[in-house]
């Protein structure tokens, strides 16, 4: 018997899961501000999936050195992020992502 | 001094000579606004001018260089320009083409015929176009022109010379359009755009077999590979046969027969296509009277002296490939005759002066075909030169008229009109005696050039013809042996009978139009009744209150003559047309064009042969010359200077039946331009029918509707909605994840037909195992799946066998391919069947290129899914 | 079942719980706290993982910083501002079928990746210092130097992109404006005396 | 030191920004957000626009120099380099790329400095965002590392989010900006979790270590992680390049965002993410079972080009803006520079080919998107083919730089982008791939027909009376732009050795 959390299947499971679930919660949500927040999941997933691949390979820290780097991308494209949705519901008045479609076709 | 400032070898003279009007025409046309007309006119002659001086410092060179039989090149290497073959790995590794520039003897003379010529029609035009508001335009188009004639000239390999060709097509069809406002104009422009693009597709297809044939593009590279010119290729069938004519016995069989051609005969052939769209031969010639809807100058330096010619300057530089099939000098050499008598019948009908002088160009083009045709180079390149001084003048005489007559009628069309003209010669003496040397050199007045170059085109016409360029007269091994179509032995008779009549034609109608214009009475005192009303009168709002009434009595200045600007470009032109016939005057035993010109020719003068006793043929010929020339001139003058010098009542009176002969002449005018020009027509007609409703209609039509269509339907995709767009890269991925992971059963097959030994490959994957049956029986080999991709086999003739293969992936998820495998039975035709494997085992003997063509061919076929090259699976070497 | 197993399972379901938190609450604020959630549980499982100094970035960064971040956004914008839309969402079932059918796929995929591994090996036992913040740094400033100097043009980037993006628009007030050599140079009129000429009908400029 | 020499392009860039940075911050406002002396509405307070475009161009070209000054080197020689790999890889292929998104990028911000003050969007900010954005593209083109290149990709990325979200009062720019931000950031998700899974199944993070993991026959690695990551990664970069099904972004925020900003997507964005996308793919995938011709990769991408060309050029014939249909006609591209890619598997002149066409495409495209800021003045832009009626014959010197860039586009010689596609579908058809190369070819015939269209409006049309007639803006940066553009896609058409020479020996030193 393989002590539950002590292999990497079960990592990647959960942070496979987590990061379907962020894309599902972009695909299906409308309002952007959830979607961005779905965005960070699918990044925490991917940390995760590192951060566990990295205990696997435990010759180097890579992983973890790229987990580092991923949560400061992920701060600045949460700021930019959060940025863009203010503006845009300054023109708007709504934060639905599927309001912005007067660009099309 | 010339030669330390610029080695033989890297003669950059030639990149300043070419790089001067391209400098004007930049400049005039950037700045020529805020230059002004007085400093744009300085550029564009300036620039030209130079041009021709540097181009005479080259041609000294030049003759420096070439003692005795060697002819010399001068080259400058410019650029890599084009890749030739593709990239095999290390640097350097690629054939280039350079874009280089070289002159010899002929492009030597050419070029100094281009700027000089050029030059003086600058001239010209600077006092002619004066009072147009696109001077500075046409200035610029014109020093463009001068541009691209000499890179097509001074270009030292197909492509250059392409870049030029199309370049002096670009500039031809902006002049022609030059003043776009009207419709007429802007039509003729599309016209010869048009017409020439089917030129260029067949100089394109030359290029192309060229390339395929002798690999080198360059003069130096083509004529070192030009034997290789001496191949059959099969022209018919397509493929091995045609399926359905099999079944209908011995028409089918006739039908399938195999039928080749020399290659030679094949590039000759489409070059030929390419110099028959630019030079207006039949049936391309259609373009160039139209295109005299553009400024006189530009007919006169476009239209008749220079770029026209360039058809005539391809084939003489091509002489080498020419001589190689005597089906294609013969080809050249029939339709410059016929070009040249139908031109010159068509050109009896017209009173438009312009009309008139632009049908004898075509006229006077076939004989230049004619002359190079029967292998006649430099007698054909010498009309060229003597007929650029002649046309020119002609041309430029013209627009000197029609400049004067358009001062007093204001009209287009009336003022070009000649039988608003007459006794010109009273009012404009200087343009009057021009024109009259130019019509003299034209119509054959012995002594001056025409008659000189004229008669030895004739006479070679008569005595030369072309051998066939092997001694048996067969080439090809084996079954693909064919023999070379030979020359007849009444092609002589034939193609002087042509040239001719052609003669006499020239002498007459040419003569008509110099007395309907300089003698007799001034008839522009008013218009002629009845016209050309046919154009709406608000297409000449600017000429306003101007506008005469037909028929009736107009006020305005008397014809008068044109300012020295115009005049001394003709006098200068005229001199040369009168004098210049001695630089090639045979009869005296003065020939310095020849033998200037005779290094060139010298690799294709071998194929060339005469008849028996060609010496004895100069002297009668020479005297049916002149009798042509005094029965052409002595017809006209009889029928138009006696028939309207007396009242045409009193003429009736006296001599019904001579008046009924004129009458009926006049008939055959008009039933010419019925049958000839209406059939045209009529064909032309069928033609716009089925461009409209096949070509544009189902074809052009329904393909655009589809793609908009296509497009209408996905741009609704675009609904502009995140979510949308975020599922569609959702299953993006998917798709592509899908395509990576599943196994993917692809295989290619190596051939040998000629062995019957077929290799298996199937595409390698990650994770990827295999079984195989190889045997066809429908079990697998093994059971268990291995590392394997790659099997072998053997089969007989005419033997079919189905090879399966399974691929699983690193999943476990399996696919199955199948290779259907059958070794083809020998090649139906047999003629063309590649020689058979030697017996003893040994390999092959080096298969040529079409059989290695044909032999990939059907590797293709085979091939399920994406194709590699049949070399040993080097697929995936990573770099 | 060991503690460390315990305390894998209750982080992982505490990531889990709050994923789906996030996704599916009406509420941006409650999607906020999900994601919360999510970030405490990862870093836990960090902890498991021997990460220490990434659980603690983590939680100062995610939790302290970004989360926070979204929050005081949607403050801003009003707590109501993403509850409701004005209009009526579209296509809603087909989203949600074609999403759920993502998700099948997804986990079916997922489950095949680690299906087809060969059978599980434990990890190996590492050093205490591994994933310390001794040797992370050590880390960073060695080997990960470079990317980590990209990085600072990330943030400056980003900092800039923000304040560009987001500030208010002033009212727009008449300002006498300067005149600027460059400008004149480049807009003005191509030469002095041309000034004050209509703009010519052709020519290059 | 060395190291340092050898990122010198980088470092130009980076510190220049820095510079114009402070000098936005701190110059003396010119204009304060109001009217300016015509009375125009000027968005923001900075102002200064045309003088820091004018730097930040004369940073970018100088550091597409120094690439320059650095090739005639030899980054061989460089032992520093070493220091900064796998990061950042100085080599022939980087500094070719550099060079080319340096120009592009150069060129844009010429453009900026034209178009900005004339649109009433006189907002210095763009340009430390172009540089730093700049700054993360050359990261991303020179990265042989999943991190280096994700966080190349994202320091582009969000620099370009901003720039399309600069013009904030306008609801378009917003748009583009949000939809291209939240379709970002999940490609980017999706990017990375397949380098995490790359990094599960061989343990390196960088794609020469990736490259040689798969190879290595002893301990074989999970073909299902390797493939999956490699699939999320494809879409990653797809995305970046706009292949078609990952496009939809690029026509909306193309059209919104301010042109200039466009100009810089379609000519750095692009290019660094071909750039990435041909070193990944060469180095990281270059094995027979991953780069063969019925599996692996070489299919995937064979049929994203296909799809992507038709649909680009499907698409671009229907539109009524013309900056859409350049933005359509620029997915277009991205299929034509993917049959190059594909090409890698069976022709060593595949990868050049894929270089001199990034090339050709990024000035070509650059100087077509500049021509029509050319064809706007005072806030009055010209974008749909109505607005371009006649303006070939009213505006010369505009229609001919218009036409000029079209025909490039649409490869017509003797033009840069004529070679760049002889040499792709030369390339393809070395690798026999026929049948991309004959859709290759048809769908440059129905490409040719949306670019001829623009210049049937410009000299065949008159203006419908009544509607708006556009006037070409009389900047010296633009025209310096144009300028600087026509002489680089008539320079690489007329001597196409030079650059087609520059690629090969590029391709030659890279990977592993």
């Amino acid at each position: 018997m393989i002590p539950i959390g002590n292999v990497i299947e079960h990592y990647v499971l959960l942070a496979s899961v987590i990061f379907v679930l962020g894309a599902v919660g972009f695909l299906v949500r409308r309002n952007a501000l959830v979607q961005l927040m779905s965005v960070e999941l699918m990044l925490n997933a991917v940390n995760l999936a590192l951060v566990a691949f990295n205990r696997q390979h435990s010759s180097d820290m890579n992983g973890q050195m790229v987990s580092f780097f991923v949560i400061a991308v992920a701060a600045a494209e949460a700021a930019v992020g959060l940025a863009i949705v203010l503006s845009f519901y300054r023109l708007k008045s709504s934060v639905f992502s599927d309001e912005a479609d007067s660009l099309r076709h | 001094m010339l030669e330390a400032l610029f080695p033989s070898d890297d003669f950059r003279l030639l990149a300043i000579i070419v790089a001067l009007p391209l400098l004007g025409a930049v400049v005039n046309g950037v700045f020529g606004k805020r230059l002004g007309r007085e400093a744009a006119t300085l550029m564009g002659l300036g620039t030209i001018f130079l041009s021709f001086c540097l181009c005479v410092a080259t041609f000294f060179r030049l003759a420096e260089l070439q003692e005795g039989e060697r002819a010399a090149r001068l080259v400058w290497h410019g650029w890599q320009w084009l890749p030739l073959s593709p990239y095999r790995g290390g640097p350097g590794d690629q054939i280039w083409l350079e874009f280089a520039l070289s002159v010899d003897a002929l492009s030597g003379a050419m070029s100094l015929v281009v700027t000089g010529v050029g030059f003086l029609i600058h001239l010209y035009s600077s006092k002619y176009m004066q009072e147009d508001p696109g001077f500075t335009r046409f200035f610029c188009y014109l020093n463009l022109f001068i541009f691209s004639m000499l890179v097509l000239i001074l270009g030292d390999s197909l492509p250059v010379l392409f870049v030029g060709w199309e370049g002096v097509g670009l500039c031809s069809y902006l002049l022609i359009g030059f003043w776009y406002g009207e419709e007429k104009n802007a039509a003729a422009g599309k016209k010869a755009f048009i017409t020439n693009r089917i030129g260029d597709f067949g100089l394109l297809v030359a290029m192309g077999l060229l390339m395929f044939y002798v690999g080198a593009l360059d003069w130096k590279g083509l004529e070192a590979g030009a034997e290789n010119l001496l191949q059959p290729q099969q022209i018919w069938p397509f493929g091995s046969h045609i399926p359905f004519f099999d079944k209908l016995g011995s028409f089918g069989e006739w039908v399938n027969t195999p039928r080749a051609v020399t290659a030679a005969t094949l590039v000759g052939l489409a070059l030929f296509l390419g110099c028959a769209g630019k030079s207006a031969q039949i049936p391309l010639y259609v373009w160039l009277p139209d295109a005299m809807a553009g400024p006189t100058p530009v007919s006169a330096l476009i239209h008749a002296a220079t770029m026209v010619t360039a058809g005539v300057y391809l084939v003489c530089r091509m002489s080498f490939v020419f001589v190689m099939s005597p089906a294609a000098m013969f080809t050249v050499a029939l339709i410059g005759a016929l070009t040249a008598l139908f031109a010159a019948m068509i050109a009896f009908a017209q009173n438009d002066i312009k009309k008139v002088l632009a049908y004898s160009t075509v006229s006077q083009l076939g004989y230049m075909f004619l002359g190079v045709g029967v292998g006649a180079f430099t007698a054909g390149f010498f009309h060229v030169v003597t007929h650029a001084f002649f046309k020119a003048c002609l041309f430029l005489g013209a627009g000197s008229v029609i400049h004067a007559m358009h001062a007093r009628i204001h009209d287009t069309d009336a003022s070009q009109d000649m039988r608003n003209m007459g006794g010109l010669r009273k009012y404009m003496p200087y343009t009057f005696w021009t024109f009259a040397v130019s019509w003299a050199a034209i119509v054959g007045f012995p002594l001056t050039s025409g008659f000189f170059s004229k008669d030895e085109i004739l006479l070679k016409a008569f005595t030369s013809g072309i051998a066939s360029p092997l001694p048996d007269g067969k080439v090809g091994i084996g079954a693909r042996e064919i023999e070379i179509w030979q020359w007849p032995p009444w092609a002589g008779y034939l193609l002087y009978g042509l040239g001719f009549v052609t003669a006499v034609c020239t002498a007459f109608y040419m003569t008509r139009l110099f007395i309907g214009i300089f003698f007799g009475e001034f008839r522009g005192w008013k218009i002629v009744k009845g016209y050309k009303a046919a154009h709406g009168h608000d297409d000449h709002h600017d000429h306003g209150s101007h506008h005469a009434e037909l028929g009736l009595a107009i006020q305005g200045p008397k014809p008068h003559e044109s300012p020295w600007q115009m005049w001394v470009p003709l006098a200068v032109l005229a001199t040369l047309a009168g004098v210049g016939g001695f630089l090639n005057a045979h009869l005296f035993h003065l020939h310095p064009f020849d033998s200037w010109l005779e290094p060139v020719f010298a690799d294709a003068a071998k194929h060339v042969k005469l008849v028996e006793g060609a010496e004895g043929y100069v002297y009668p010929l020479l005297g049916l010359a002149v009798l042509a020339f005094a029965g052409g001139v002595g017809a006209a003058y009889y029928v138009y200077v006696q028939q309207r010098g007396e009242p045409a009542q009193r003429f009736t009176e006296a001599l019904p039946g001579l008046h009924r002969a004129a009458e009926q002449k006049f008939l055959v005018d008009e039933l010419y331009e019925e049958t000839a020009i209406g059939s045209v027509d009529s064909l032309a007609d069928v033609a716009v029918v089925a461009d409209k409703w096949v070509v544009d209609g189902i074809i052009a039509r329904f393909t655009a509707f589809v793609v908009g269509a296509a497009g209408s339907v996905l741009r609704f995709l675009q609904n502009g909605r995140v979510q949308a767009y975020s599922l569609s890269m959702v299953v993006g991925v998917a798709l592509i994840g899908w395509m990576l992971l599943a196994p993917r059963a692809e295989a290619r097959t190596r051939v040998d037909d000629e062995k019957g030994v077929y290799s298996v490959t199937a595409a390698p994957g990650l994770g990827y195992s295999y079984r195989w049956d190889a045997n066809g029986d429908g079990e697998w080999d093994t059971k268990d799946y291995a590392a394997a991709n790659e099997i072998s086999l053997t089969l007989e003739v005419a033997q079919k066998r189905t090879v399966s293969f399974e691929v699983k992936n690193a999943l476990g998820q399996t696919a199955m391919g199948e290779v259907p495998l059958e070794r083809p039975k020998p090649d139906r035709s047999g003629a063309f069947e590649p020689a058979p494997a030697p017996p003893d085992g040994a390999p092959p003997p080096d298969a040529d290129a079409e059989q290695n063509a044909e032999r990939a061919l059907k590797i293709i076929e085979n091939l399920p899914g994406i194709k590699q090259p049949p070399a040993p699976p080097a697929s995936g070497e990573p770099q | 079942m060991s503690v460390g197993d315990v305390f894998f399972l209750v982080a992982a379901v505490v990531a889990l719980v709050g994923a789906v938190w996030t996704i599916a609450s009406q509420s941006p604020i409650r999607s906020a706290l999900g994601l919360l959630t999510t970030i405490v549980g990862i870093a836990a499982l960090f902890l498991r993982l021997n990460a220490q100094f990434l659980a603690a970035i983590q939680l100062i960064v995610y939790a302290g910083a970004v989360v926070v971040l979204f929050v005081f956004v949607i403050m801003l914008l009003g707590p109501d501002a993403g509850a409701v839309s004005k209009r009526p969402a579209r296509a809603r079932g087909s989203r949600v079928a074609s999403a759920a059918l993502v998700f099948v796929l997804a986990v079916l995929l997922v489950v095949s990746l680690v299906g087809a591994q060969p059978s599980p090996t434990k990890f190996r036992a590492v050093s205490p210092e591994y994933g310390s913040v001794e040797a992370v740094g050590q880390l960073l400033f060695s080997r990960g130097l470079v990317p980590f100097e990209l990085s600072t043009a990330l943030l400056i980037v980003a900092a800039i992109g923000a304040i560009a993006v987001a500030r208010a628009r002033h009212t727009p007030k008449r300002v006498k404006a300067g005149e600027s050599p460059t400008r004149r140079l480049f807009h003005g009129p191509l030469h002095p005396r041309d000034a004050g000429r209509p703009l010519p009908k052709e020519g290059l400029l | 030191m060395n190291a340092l020499l050898a990122i010198a392009p980088l470092l130009v860039v980076g510190i220049g920004g820095l510079l114009i940075m402070l000098a936005e911050a701190f110059g003396k406002p010119q204009a304060p957000e109001g009217f300016d002396s015509a009375g125009r509405v000027i968005d923001a307070g900075a102002g200064r626009s045309a003088e820091i475009a004018l730097g930040a161009a004369v940073i970018l070209f100088a550091s597409a120099i120094t690439s320059v000054g650095l090739w005639l080197v030899g980054p061989e020689t460089l032992e520093g380099a070493a220091a900064v790999q796998p990061y950042l890889v100085v080599d022939r292929f980087s500094l070719f790329f550099w060079f080319t998104l340096c120009t592009g990028g150069g060129i844009a911000c010429l453009l900026a400095g034209g178009y900005l003050p004339e649109h009433g969007l006189d907002r210095a900010e763009f340009f430390p965002l172009a540089l730093f954005s700049m700054v993360g593209a050359m990261a991303l083109s020179a990265s042989s590392d999943v991190l280096g290149l994700f966080v190349g990709l994202e320091t582009m990325s969000i620099g370009v989010y901003a720039m399309i979200g600069l013009r904030r009062g306008n609801v378009r720019a917003s748009e583009a900006a949000l939809k291209y931000f939240l379709l970002g950031g999940f490609a980017a998700g999706l990017l990375l979790f397949g380098g995490a899974l790359l990094y599960g199944a061989t343990g390196h993070t960088d794609f020469v270590g990736i490259g040689a993991a798969i190879a290595d026959a002893n301990s074989p690695v999970s073909a299902g992680l390797v493939l999956g990551g490699l699939a999320l990664l494809l879409g990653g970069l797809a995305f970046k390049v706009s292949a078609v099904p990952f496009h939809m972004w690029t026509p909306d925020a193309y059209e919104g965002a301010p042109t200039p900003a466009t100009s810089f997507m379609a000519a750095a964005v692009k290019t660094a993410a071909f750039a990435s996308l041909l070193r990944v793919l060469l180095t990281g995938f270059g094995d027979p079972r991953l780069m063969s011709w019925g599996a692996g990769w070489p299919p995937v991408l064979a049929v994203l080009a296909i799809v992507t060309m038709t649909y680009g050029n499907l698409v671009a014939g229907r539109q009524e803006s013309v900056k859409r249909m350049l933005a359509y006609s620029s997915i277009a591209h991205a299929g034509y520079a993917l049959v190059g890619v594909v090409s890698v598997m069976g022709s060593k002149s595949g990868a050049a080919s894929v270089l001199f066409y990034m090339l050709g495409y990024t000035v070509s495209t650059a100087g077509a998107f500049g021509a029509l800021i050319l064809c706007g003045r005072r806030g009055a832009e010209a974008v749909s083919y109505e607005d371009l009626a006649g303006i070939g014959r009213r505006h010369p010197a505009a229609g001919i730089a218009f036409a000029f860039f079209l025909l490039s586009l649409a490869g017509v010689p003797p033009t840069a982008g004529f070679f760049a596609k002889l040499n792709v579908f030369g390339a393809a058809i070395e690798s026999e791939l026929y049948w991309l190369a004959v859709i290759g070819l048809l769908n440059s015939v129905v490409g040719a027909y949306y670019y001829l269209r623009v210049l049937v409006y410009m000299y065949m049309r008159e203006p419908a009376p009544g509607a708006p007639i556009a006037t070409p803006m009389r900047s010296g940066y633009v025209a310096t732009a144009l300028v600087v553009a026509a002489i680089l896609v008539l320079g690489i058409g007329l001597l196409p050795g030079l650059s087609l020479e520059a690629a090969t020996l590029a391709t030659l030193k890279s990977g592993g």
